[in-house]
């Protein structure tokens, strides 16, 4: 590798560690300068793979983060861990399995209705938003996953969603009718 | 996920820690998924039919110990017990909705349910950020300062200055003479001619023929105007034989 | 380095990274554990010595920071170019042919309110200045051009600026089209 190279390198390095939030490869190219390539990122995050600090990308976004096999030491003083309702879990997951997927869709999933609130603590974790309207009657709106449920998952796409090709190919993320047929419908709104 | 609590453990008469118990599920599908569960046989072999008749136990059970029962239960009841009859009929007699659909299709939305279920706890069981790996503790951040340059020529300045100046000339109006007769011109000239006019005489004969091609207009109406004034005062006579035709003019007896 | 010890310099590493303060080797133990040393962090800084990023010790205090020669990465200076709005332009060459100039006399001869953005960006810029108040009823600031205008439209001195006879004979006092009605005073804040 050049000597410019290995500047430039270093500039990124210098930059993700720097930035407040994970950046893609435009922004990092913007900021540092034309000749930043993937390549170098893969580099960087080959050179950190077994450090206590790694270069993951999620979401197109890279970023350093601790390494996960310490968590144990680095939990003590960082108790935010959101707890999040069995509804709300089973909504995200909805929502990430099926996107863009409508709130009909998942009460006909989960059998029940889903409170606004379901929604809303969703969208202010800022990993799920609002992904437009589907074309049927009723105009229904739509909801996926942000790219910051993907970084805060620890996923680098949607694709590496657990089991999601097993779950494809049984068939079990084939569209949903939106009727929510014959079982009737309970409100979660208070258990959100 | 809880098992059915149908036997009240202890204090069977406080219905309200039945009550409790039966909160567990969020809605009859979750019910049928528990009861699934309790049979620990795998979802794609599970038995619709055997399903249906312990739902109808619990939910018999549940009406024994005179839980109240959220009216949905009481619909999937319903459902369950009229899939289970037409399940259990002769296949030949076996009404429209076919019931081995329908129960394949609960089959299905019972996988669904599970799959998604599953899925959200493998999704907590990820390397969690905040929980598992850590972003840096006090990023110094990314600054980027903006200075604006603008952008104008020496040109620009001076076309806007002539621009200022251009609007706040005084501005002087000139009304340019339009060729025009005037009426008293017209009577004069229409009275002259109407002396020696004893035959009825087209109007346009009194027109002054130097009148030119801007006037003509003009000298025409004024002509028209003071014939009806002379004809007012009593000094000529106008005929028209009918609308729009000629007009004719001649001096008064 | 036995295993052990390189676990332990990984959570050091990690803990380093995750730590909202610098910390001191005290710290580090309680957080670690009992067997962190020095030698741990001595060897750590020579690890990044060459990266974009170093461990260095302040006080006695530990901590990860961008190598200072990549200071000017971090602290990008863009310059946008921009075109000045007609109003400023015109508020300008106002100023510039019958400075010192009130604002009240640059309405008066526009036609126009002048927005206090408009003199602002003027000033921002660097062409325009407070020329001193005007000894009339209310003592109305003025304003002037300054040196930097000159220089920035290539003047000599003001008197290079073409007079009306000139701009006559260069057409430029040609009648110019307005857009919008004259009648009254309008704002042209938001255009300046």
């Amino acid at each position: 590798m050049s000597e410019a190279r290995d500047q430039t390198l270093r500039a990124v390095e210098a930059t993700l560690f720097a930035s407040e939030t994970p950046l893609t490869l435009a922004q990092l190219r913007a900021h540092v300068g034309e000749d930043v390539d993937r390549d170098m990122l893969f580099r960087l995050a080959r050179d950190y793979a077994e450090r206590g600090i790694q270069l993951v990308e999620r979401a197109g976004r890279w970023h350093f983060q601790t390494a996960p096999d310490l968590a144990h030491i680095l939990r003590r003083e960082r108790e935010d861990v959101r707890r999040l309702s069995r509804a709300a879990i089973e909504t995200l997951a909805i929502i990430a399995y099926h996107e863009p997927v409508s709130r009909a869709q998942i009460e006909a999933i989960r059998g029940v209705q889903v409170g606004r609130g379901t929604l809303d603590v969703l969208m202010e974790a800022g990993w799920v938003r609002p992904a437009g309207r589907r074309e049927v009657p009723g105009r229904p709106l739509t909801y996926a996953t942000t790219a910051e449920f993907l970084m805060h998952f620890g996923l680098a796409s949607r694709r590496d969603l657990p089991g999601i090709d097993d779950l494809r190919a049984a068939g079990l993320l084939d569209p949903v009718q939106e009727d929510g047929d014959q079982s009737g419908l309970e409100s979660d709104e208070e258990r959100a | 996920m809880s098992e059915p609590a149908v036997e009240p453990v202890a204090g069977a008469d406080d219905p309200d820690r039945l009550t409790v118990s039966f909160d567990a599920w969020e809605g009859p599908l979750d019910l049928l998924l528990a009861l699934c569960r309790a049979q620990k046989v795998d979802l794609k072999a599970i038995s619709i039919l055997s399903l249906a008749e312990q739902y109808l136990l619990f939910i018999d059970g549940a009406e024994r110990l005179r839980l109240e029962l959220a009216a949905d239960y009481l619909v999937m009841a319903s459902w369950l017990a009229y899939l289970k009859s037409a399940l259990l009929l002769p296949k030949a007699e076996q009404k429209d909705p076919d019931p081995e659909e329908l129960a394949l299709r609960l089959q299905l939305r019972l996988q669904r349910l599970d799959a998604m279920r599953e899925a959200g706890a493998r999704l907590f069981a990820g390397d969690l950020v905040g929980r598992d790996v850590f972003l840096a503790g006090r990023p110094p951040g990314l600054h980027v300062e903006r200075q604006t340059r603008w952008r104008v020529s020496l040109f620009d300045l001076i076309q806007a200055y002539g621009g200022i100046k251009a609007r706040n000339e005084p501005v002087v109006h000139m009304v340019a003479m339009r060729p025009v007769m005037t009426l008293d011109e017209a009577i004069r000239h229409v009275s002259a001619l109407l002396g020696e006019a004893e035959e009825w005489t087209p109007l346009e004969a009194f027109v002054p023929p130097e009148s030119g091609a801007p006037m003509a207009r003009s000298a025409l109406a004024s002509s028209f105007v003071a014939a009806l004034e002379l004809a007012r005062q009593a000094k000529a006579e106008l005929r028209q034989d009918d609308i729009y035709a000629p007009l004719f003019l001649r001096g008064a007896a």
